[in-house]
This record gives C-alpha cells, sequence and structure tokens, in this order.
C-alpha cells in the first residue's frame, strides 16, 4: 500500500492535527478539546502511515483514541464541569506562556535550518509489508528488557490509578 | 421503613455524580417495566440501592368509597376492575364475603363452577406475570408464549359469560349462567393444550443460566419478615411458609380437591418463579378434579331480589393469584353497604419491596418489581 | 483508460495494493450500497424471523409479507421531525452519531470478501479493524454526555465500560488467532486479512479447527465477546428497555437515531466478518482441500445460482398463497416481479465467468449470514445480563480462558514447528 | 511542489510541541493540561516516526513505548484528579498548592 497524492495528504493531515491541537487548547468544554485531542491523534495516524509506520499509526487508533481518549471522557464526564466553564480558562502568567513557547518554536525552528543538512537525504529501505514483523522482531529481541519494565510500568500505573480513584479499596 | 426522600432531595439531586454517593433517580410513572403508574424513587450509590419509596395513587379511583354508594349487586362488577388480570377472583371473593354476610350458601355445583373459572383465572394470571416479568428480565419470547396460551383461558371465559378480561362471572349466590354446551370438553381440551406448554415456558428458563443468575440470590426476603410485613400469596410460600387459604380456610369447593402447596426455601426471585410455574401445575390438577365431578343442580342460591343484610360486618378472605385478597364489609342493615374494605395482596406485597431490593442493584429492582406481581389497578383502588 | 480499468481485473491483488483508484472507488460504492441493503435485509429479516420465534407474524402489511416495511420505516424517520433537547450540547449532540456511523463503515475497507475483492489490503488488517471498531466507543460516550440526561448518561457509562473491557477477550482471541498463521512454512505470521486467510488455505484447515479445541475455544471468546461488543441480546443493557429506557440514545430521534440504528448493524456485520475472516475460512469454501477437483468445483460454483432460484422459488410459491382478492392484486404481482427478479439474478449467476467471480463473495456472505442469524436467534432465547454479572464474564471468565488459549496456542506453535 | 521531506515532519512536529506547551503552560483546567501533554508526547512520536524513515525501525519501537507511557501516564494523572477533585471540588491547577489535606 503505497502512500499516494502524498504533497495533497501531508498538507491536508497536518493541517489538520494542528487545527485541532489549536482547538484543544482554547475550547473552554473539555469534551469539545478531547474531541478535537481525538482528531488531532487520527491525523496523526494518518501521517504516521504516510510515514510508513502501519503498525505504529494502528497502535495510535488502538490505544490512542480508542483507549486513552475513552478515560478522558470519562473523567471528564464525572468531574463536573458546568462551573468551570464559568471561570477564568487561563491563568494569570499566560503571557509569560506563550512567549516561553514560542521562543521554543522559534529555537526549533532555527535548529531545523542549522541542522538540515545532517540528516541523511536517503530513505532507509523499510519494506511497508513486513513493518509488524520488523517490529515485533526487534520489541522481543532487542528491546526485551524495556518491553518487561514497560508491562512493570503499566501495572504500576493501574494499581495507582485503583488506589487514587477509589473511594474506599 | 425507607426514611422520607422528599421531593426536596430530588431538587437538589447532585450536580456532580463522582462527588456525592448519593443520585436520586426515579423511576416511573411512566416507565416500561413498572407495570403501570408506579413511581418508585430510588436512591443509589452508583447502580447500588441505598433505599427506595413507592409513590402510588395515579390510578386511584375510589372503589372503595363507591361502594358505599351502591347497592349490594350493584357493586359487584367494580371489584373486577381493582386486578383486572385476575378478576374472577375478585368477584369470587366478594360474593362469597356477601353471601356469609347474608347467611346464604351457593349450591355446590355454582362452586364447582367457580371453582374452575377461579384457577383458570389463576393460570392467565400467573400466564400474564411470568411473560412480563421475563420481559423485565430481558427475555421476550416467553410473553408471546403466555399470550399466546392465555388467549384460550380468554376465549372460554368470553364463551362462559361473554366478557374476557372483566369477566363478572358470578353473582351474591352463585352463577349467573349455567355453563354452555361444551364447556366441559373445552376445559379439558385445554387442560390437554396447556401442560406441554407450561413445559414449554420451563424449557424456556429453568435451567438458563443467565435466567438463574439474574433471579437466584435477587430479592431475597426471610419468612419472618414476609409475616411481619404482612406479605402473602406466593411471594410467602416462597420463603418456606406453607400457607395458602385454600387449604388453611377452605372457601367454595376447595375442601373436596387434592392438591398440594408448592414451597421454595430462600424466598429470592428465582425460588418465586419456581412457585409460581408449580401452582400453575397444581391448578391444572385442581381444574381437572373439578371438571370430572363437577354435580347437576341448580346454580343459584335462594337470594332475596333486594338485598339487605342483617346489621354486622364480615372479613372474608381468599387465595387470589397474588396473595391474600380480604374484604372487609360493614352491612348498617340497609341496601348498601356501610363500609367496604378491601385488602389487596398487591398493596401489602408492595411493602417489601424496599425491603427486597435494598443492597441491591438497579436492575434487580425491575426484577424484584416483576416478582412481587403488582397489579396497580388493585394497588391504588 | 480502458486498459487502466481491465488491468486491474487481470491482476491478483486488491485496488489498494495495485494502486488503481478506479476500482477502488467502485468497491467502496459497492461495499457502501451493500451494507446499506443487508442493513434493511437484515431490519426486515430480523423482525420476521424474531416474530415466527414467537408465535406471531411480524410485518404484514407494508408489501407482500411485509417486504417494504423496512423501507416504509427509513421515509418514516427520514422525514420526523428532528428533536434536539434544549440543554443539549448542540455540535457533540450532533457529531456522537456520525462518529458512531463512520467508525461501522470505515472498518470494511479491509475486509477480504475475497482474495481480490476488498478496497485493500493492509499490513496491519485486523490490528486497523479492532482499533476502528473501538472509536466507536467514543460516539456512544459523547452521545450519552451530550444529551445531558441521567438516563442516557447512565447508559453510556455502562456501555463504554462493557465495550472497554470485551475488547480486552476479544483482542486475546485475535492475537491466538494470529499467532496460528504464524504455523505455515515459511513461518512468518501475518496480520492482513487476506494474510490470515491465505494462511489457512495454506494450512488446509479452518481456525476454528486448529489444534482442536482451542482453535474452538477461542472462537467461542470471540463469539461471545463480538456479541457484547455491538450490545446486543443478551449483553445490550446498554439498550436495556426495561431499565434505561433506551440507553445512550434516549434522547435521539429520527434521522440521528436511524444512524446509531445503521451503525449497530454495520458493527454486527462488520464483528462477524472478523470472526468468520479469522475462524471459519473466509471466503474459503467448505472442504477445499477434501472435495476437490473438477467436478466438486463445478457443484460448489452452482452454488450462489441455487440459492436465488431456490429464493425465488419459495417466493413464487408465497406468491401462489397470497389471498385471491382484488385488494391484494398489486401486492400479488410485486411479489411475483420480486421472485422474477431474484430468478433472474440466479440464472445470471449460473453463467461461468460471473460465477466464478462471484464464488468467493458467495460463501464469505453465507458465512456472515450464519452469524447473523446466531444474533437474532440469541435475541429471541435469553435474558439480559445484569451489569455486575456482565463484567464478571468478561473479566473473570472470558478474559483467564483467552489468556489460556494465547499461551497453549504460543507453546504448541513452538513445539510443533 | 517541493517534495515532502522528513524536516516538513519536523515542523509538523514542533508545532504540535509548541501547541501542547503553550496549553501546559496557560491552562488552569487540570484536563486539558493533561491532554496537552499527551500532545507533546505525540509531537516526540511524530519526530521519532519520522526519524524512523531514515535510520530503521528502531524510532518506531520508542514510540510504542511512549505511547505505553502515556497510557500510564493519563491513567495515573486522572487518577489524581479524581482525589483531587473529590477532596477539593474544582479542577484548577493553581488552586493545587497544598501538599496535604
Amino acid at each position: 500500500m503505497q502512500p499516494v497524492a502524498t504533497t495533497f495528504f501531508f498538507y491536508f493531515l497536518s493541517a489538520v492535527t494542528v487545527i485541532s491541537g489549536i482547538a484543544v487548547i482554547t475550547r473552554r468544554n473539555p469534551v469539545h478539546s478531547a474531541l478535537a485531542l481525538i482528531v488531532a491523534l487520527l491525523g496523526q495516524a494518518g501521517l504516521y502511515l504516510m510515514l510508513y509506520a502501519p503498525f505504529v499509526a494502528g497502535v495510535q487508533i488502538i490505544l490512542y483514541a480508542g483507549g486513552i481518549m475513552v478515560l478522558f471522557l470519562f473523567v471528564i464526564m464525572l468531574v463536573n464541569i458546568e462551573r468551570a466553564q464559568k471561570e477564568e480558562q487561563f491563568n494569570k502568567q499566560w503571557i509569560v506562556g506563550i512567549v516561553a513557547a514560542l521562543a521554543l518554536g522559534v529555537l526549533f525552528v532555527l535548529v531545523y535550518m542549522k541542522g538540515k543538512g545532517l540528516f541523511p537525504q536517503t530513505v532507509a529501505q523499510l519494506p511497508e509489508g513486513e513493518n509488524t514483523q520488523g517490529i515485533a522482531m526487534l520489541l522481543y529481541r532487542d528491546y526485551m528488557f524495556a518491553f518487561e519494565i514497560a508491562s512493570l510500568l503499566l501495572l504500576v500505573a493501574i494499581i495507582g490509578a485503583v488506589v487514587m480513584a477509589k473511594k474506599r479499596i | 421503613m425507607t426514611e422520607r426522600s422528599s421531593h426536596l432531595e430530588l431538587e437538589q439531586a447532585d450536580k456532580t455524580y463522582l462527588d456525592s454517593n448519593e443520585l436520586i433517580i426515579n423511576m416511573g410513572p411512566q416507565h416500561p417495566a413498572t407495570h403501570g403508574v408506579l413511581r418508585v424513587i430510588l436512591k443509589l450509590d452508583g447502580e447500588k440501592v441505598l433505599g427506595t419509596e413507592c409513590v402510588i395513587g395515579y390510578l386511584h379511583r375510589g372503589v372503595e368509597k363507591i361502594a358505599e354508594n351502591r347497592t349490594y349487586t350493584m357493586f359487584n362488577p367494580y371489584v373486577d376492575r381493582m386486578d383486572y388480570v385476575a378478576a374472577v377472583s375478585n368477584g369470587l371473593g366478594y360474593c362469597e364475603a356477601v353471601e356469609k354476610l347474608l347467611n346464604v350458601e351457593a349450591p355446590s355445583r355454582a362452586k364447582y363452577i367457580r371453582v374452575i373459572l377461579t384457577e383458570l383465572n389463576r393460570l392467565a394470571s400467573h400466564m400474564l406475570w411470568l411473560g412480563t416479568h421475563a420481559l423485565d428480565i430481558g427475555a421476550i419470547t416467553p410473553l408471546f408464549y403466555t399470550f399466546r396460551d392465555r388467549e384460550e383461558i380468554l376465549k372460554i371465559f368470553e364463551k362462559y359469560c361473554g366478557a374476557r378480561l372483566t369477566t363478572h362471572a358470578f353473582r351474591i349466590g352463585g352463577c349467573q349462567y349455567e355453563t354452555y354446551d361444551g364447556f366441559e370438553e373445552d376445559v379439558t381440551k385445554f387442560l390437554k393444550f396447556v401442560t406441554p406448554k407450561i413445559d414449554e415456558y420451563e424449557q424456556l428458563l429453568t435451567t438458563n443460566r443467565i435466567w438463574v443468575e439474574r433471579t437466584r440470590g435477587v430479592g431475597v426476603i426471610s419468612a419472618a419478615d414476609c409475616k411481619a410485613l404482612g406479605v402473602t400469596g406466593p411471594v410467602l410460600r416462597a420463603s418456606g411458609v406453607k400457607w395458602d387459604l385454600r387449604k388453611a380456610q377452605p372457601y367454595a369447593a376447595y375442601s373436596d380437591f387434592d392438591f398440594e402447596i408448592p414451597t421454595g426455601q430462600s424466598g429470592d426471585t428465582y425460588d418465586r418463579y419456581l412457585v409460581r410455574m408449580q401452582e400453575m401445575r397444581q391448578s391444572l390438577r385442581i381444574i381437572e378434579q373439578a371438571v370430572g365431578k363437577i354435580p347437576d343442580g341448580p346454580i343459584m342460591a335462594k337470594v332475596p331480589k333486594v338485598m339487605k343484610p342483617p346489621v354486622g360486618e364480615v372479613y372474608h378472605s381468599i387465595e387470589a393469584p397474588k396473595g391474600e385478597l380480604g374484604y372487609f364489609i360493614v352491612s348498617d342493615g340497609s341496601t348498601q353497604p356501610y363500609r367496604v374494605r378491601v385488602r389487596p395482596p398487591s398493596f401489602v406485597n408492595l411493602q417489601a419491596l424496599d425491603q427486597m431490593v435494598r443492597g441491591q442493584l438497579v436492575a434487580d429492582v425491575i426484577a424484584v418489581i416483576g416478582t412481587l406481581d403488582i397489579v396497580l389497578g388493585e394497588v391504588d383502588r | 483508460m480502458l486498459d487502466y480499468i481491465t488491468s486491474y481485473l487481470k491482476s491478483d491483488t486488491t485496488p489498494g495494493q495495485a494502486g488503481n483508484f478506479f476500482w477502488a472507488f467502485v468497491y467502496i460504492l459497492l461495499i457502501f450500497l451493500g451494507l446499506s441493503v443487508a442493513v434493511i435485509a437484515m431490519n426486515w429479516l430480523e423482525r420476521k424471523i424474531l416474530a415466527h420465534m414467537q408465535v406471531r407474524l411480524g410485518p404484514m402489511r407494508v408489501g407482500p409479507h411485509g417486504l417494504l416495511q423496512p423501507i416504509a420505516d427509513a421515509l418514516k424517520l427520514l422525514i420526523k421531525e428532528d428533536i434536539m433537547p434544549a440543554e443539549a450540547d448542540p455540535v457533540v449532540f450532533w457529531i456522537a452519531p456520525l462518529i458512531v456511523v463512520i467508525t461501522a463503515f470505515t472498518v470494511f475497507i479491509v475486509v477480504p470478501f475475497g482474495p481480490t475483492h476488498a478496497v485493500t489490503d493492509m499490513n496491519i488488517g485486523v490490528l486497523f479493524m479492532l482499533g476502528v471498531s473501538s472509536l466507536s466507543v467514543l460516539g456512544i460516550v459523547t452521545a450519552g454526555w451530550a444529551s445531558n440526561s441521567h438516563y442516557p448518561l447512565i447508559g453510556a457509562l455502562r456501555s463504554s465500560a462493557q465495550m472497554v473491557s470485551y475488547e480486552i477477550a476479544m483482542g486475546l482471541a485475535v492475537i491466538s488467532a494470529v499467532l496460528m498463521t504464524s504455523l505455515n512454512t515459511d513461518g512468518t505470521g501475518t496480520l492482513s486479512m487476506i494474510g490470515i486467510v491465505q494462511a489457512q488455505q495454506a494450512q488446509q484447515t479452518w481456525f476454528i479447527f486448529k489444534f482442536f479445541p482451542l482453535g474452538l475455544i477461542a472462537f467461542f471468546v470471540f463469539a461471545v465477546a463480538m456479541v457484547a461488543e455491538t450490545n446486543r441480546a443478551p449483553f445490550d443493557l446498554p439498550e436495556a428497555e426495561s431499565e434505561l429506557t433506551a440507553g445512550f440514545h434516549t434522547e435521539y430521534s429520527g434521522f440521528r437515531w436511524s444512524l446509531f440504528f445503521l451503525a449497530e448493524y454495520s458493527a454486527m456485520i462488520a464483528v462477524s466478518s472478523i470472526a468468520v475472516t479469522l475462524w471459519l475460512g473466509g471466503w474459503m469454501r467448505p472442504f477445499p482441500h477434501w472435495l476437490t477437483g473438477e467436478t466438486w468445483d463445478l457443484v460448489f460454483s452452482l452454488f450462489p445460482g441455487v440459492t436465488f432460484v431456490l429464493l425465488a422459488l419459495i417466493t413464487f410459491y408465497s406468491t401462489i398463497r397470497m389471498p385471491k382478492h382484488p385488494y391484494f392484486r398489486v401486492q400479488t404481482i410485486g411479489l411475483a416481479g420480486f421472485g422474477a427478479v431474484l430468478g433472474l439474478i440466479g440464472l445470471l449467476l449460473f453463467v461461468p465467468p460471473v460465477r466464478d467471480r462471484i464464488q468467493d463473495i458467495y460463501w464469505f456472505a453465507v458465512k456472515v449470514a450464519g452469524f447473523m442469524y446466531l444474533y437474532i436467534w440469541y435475541r429471541g432465547t435469553f435474558p439480559r445480563y445484569r451489569f455486575d454479572q456482565l463484567m464478571k464474564v468478561g473479566w473473570k471468565v472470558l478474559l483467564p480462558i483467552g489468556l489460556g488459549v494465547l499461551i497453549v496456542t504460543g507453546i504448541l506453535g513452538v513445539v510443533l514447528s | 511542489m517541493v517534495p515532502i521531506t522528513t524536516l516538513h515532519y519536523l515542523v509538523v512536529a514542533a508545532a504540535l510541541f509548541v501547541l501542547g506547551v503553550i496549553g501546559v503552560l496557560t491552562r488552569r483546567n487540570v484536563v486539558i493540561v493533561l491532554m496537552s501533554i499527551e500532545l507533546i508526547l505525540n509531537a516526540v512520536n511524530l519526530n521519532l516516526v519520522a526519524f524512523s524513515r531514515l535510520y530503521g525501525l528502531h524510532g518506531q519501537i520508542f514510540a510504542i513505548f511512549v505511547i505505553t507511557d502515556a497510557a500510564a501516564e493519563a491513567a495515573v494523572g486522572l487518577g489524581i484528579l479524581i482525589a483531587f477533585f473529590r477532596n477539593k471540588e474544582t479542577v484548577n491547577v493553581d488552586e493545587v498548592d497544598l501538599l496535604k489535606w
């Protein structure tokens, strides 16, 4: 499955992602933010597909959009939002924050401009048809230990979440 | 009993679902599972029921008051409108109560006809209960099966007295109508027809895993609690008390027949289901015996045209499909009763709802309302 | 241009892989139309079959034997007033049904109706299907929240909890099937939907019979989880009529509600397609390795035509049995016409080139239809689970079984290879 | 048209990162702050996957680990949020000014 009309889809997906990203941080209602974030995540999954990374795209959809965001929506529905919506949405240091973040952005761009030549110009040959198999090989051979640690991390997270969210255990 | 969860509390029903432990939900009066216009205010902790309050009276028609302005005969059809799915039983109780007041006894042929019709009515009532109860728990098919078979009973009623639901089948002192030609054959045919059908219902439900899981251990009530709350009928018997007015204080011709009182042990919804299924089989037995030895003779005792019972009072109760149905009638010697008080089984049994559902889940409330087998016409009168 | 169109017909890949947009769009259109027809037919069939299970007739008035009833219903839903609760969140209320419907349809682009009959084949086919179908939870949660009412909210929370927990059991069952694909001669497994069926072809068995009874148990886990996943009886708690009136879509009416309806049925077809692909050999005809040879090929290739001719004969039989009253004349003619159309399709399916092209699709559809019948049968038979019991079944029964099957399959795979 | 190179993806990732940082630094609602963190993690993921196009699959493995971390972080973060909300009846970050309550 070759990516087609690369230029169009790249700009389209990037626009979707960035615009939804803006929506995430500007919406008053957290549910709207969450929905915008889901759109951003799906757009990003599309970008992954264009980067010949279908497995990561699949994981992005199934875990991020289908799992984590459902958790977010659940929590948003559980905590009262009516009052929070009427309050001031941005904190007092918002100007400082935006200036700092934009400075960071400028820094990024500068670094990219300077360091453009450092990237290899040739694209690595990644056979798309064996992406999943390749990831499996790496994950269960080279990164076995990290994988186990990650599972432990998830276990700890589960226990932690239960401990904190439960009224009485 | 429950502390009053007043309307005020309903107003300030929490703004946050997480933080406050209690959520108050209004179930009914327009709710598909409350069997009419019962309104139940549920106090919930998540899905767990902390307490209930029944709000009744949406179907109140003042039946007891109407009685005071009607003659004894004129009031007879009104009682059919209380428990409209078991109208025959209601009529039987009223007629026998007035007969007791008048010191009249119905002839034995009339008594046999009464038994047959009342037991058929019990079957019809239990069938309706089974269908709706199963529907509440999510099994849709039994409803259509039971309605198909209940139809046969209603056809017999229709042939006998012209009405299907509110039959007004009996009169004070006996029966108005002689049985139609082929009544016995019809009833025998029906018995043959319905016996395998009851097996069919049991096949659908009794060993169905989901049904058992949904009903076993749900809405448990102990025998002592039943007695304390005045609960009667299958609900009481499922808790292990062998109490059936047909045996305890035989009326009509019940002393002539051989039948058993099915009882349960645990007093949960599953036992109540089993008890009612057994009762249906016992009813078939009674009908079979009654049809076999129905005597000849008059169907109406000598009753004065204008009834003026002597001054006094009477309490007569029968075993209606839902429990003890009692009539307390005070006569002042005139043609109209001074006071009629009905002890409806549904009303009394409904009291047990709160006790049965506390600590259970919302879905169980539905199952318990179904298993109590209430008819709102009778609760509100 | 013509070469472009015909080039795909000669190729042996899906249009997506061949990069043939024309055919990709044709397939998308066909799937969309086919799904809509399937949902309409399913609606009618469900009502009819359920009715006959419950000793009643079902729809009989609109058209002969109620054949036009779904169309009448659809029309009614389309022209109904569109009601939105005053306190609802308008944007989210509007988006929610769209999310559900789009996810339900998107899934179908990787469903292989035949070795070349799919929009595309992805390296991550199964993962994609599971992922996209799990997105419908979002639609349900937002629908419940946007209605701004207690019952829909509880219904939505219930159903999302249910779908999220059953997804795990479902995923485990799927993984064991994917593990089975790695038992090919070349030793590499695949997540691609077409690859999975080809693995079954190569191993000469449906995965339901693989390592008997392991495949069967995994299939069972999946079959239960998929019913829960689509919120159908006996797991239809989110829509428990007797408890929550209609669950998350209580406040929806008219066209929006029909979108939920459409999504529910296409989700049913989607999960059934996964089950058929993973365990029941996808597009393979029965006994492809026992009953081989030209004769058997011919016999099985006649099946589609025979099915339609049989349907046509049944229709003609009902036409004869229609009441002979002028009132029914139009209906009788209509029914005869319907029968004639079915018969013509049947005859068309006997023509050799069509016959060979339609084979795979036919067998796939037949297997999916079997699942659809099961869904209806469940609905007619089972009472509803309670919420805690539902969770118990998901977490304490299906999850351990799924894990066990996965582990044993893995061990067997290693031992045998 | 300019062909799409890795740099393009990096610019998109940078934009997302900046958006995430703005969200974290300026919003008061904890839920949205958490979502902004997800945005930042995603920007990193996009970088990793874009580089994996040049250097091989290792970047994608890292992306998967980042997603795992994101799941753990979301679970714990939302757990804290619920505990916090239950005690303080608010979801604003700048009201989290006590170490103990």
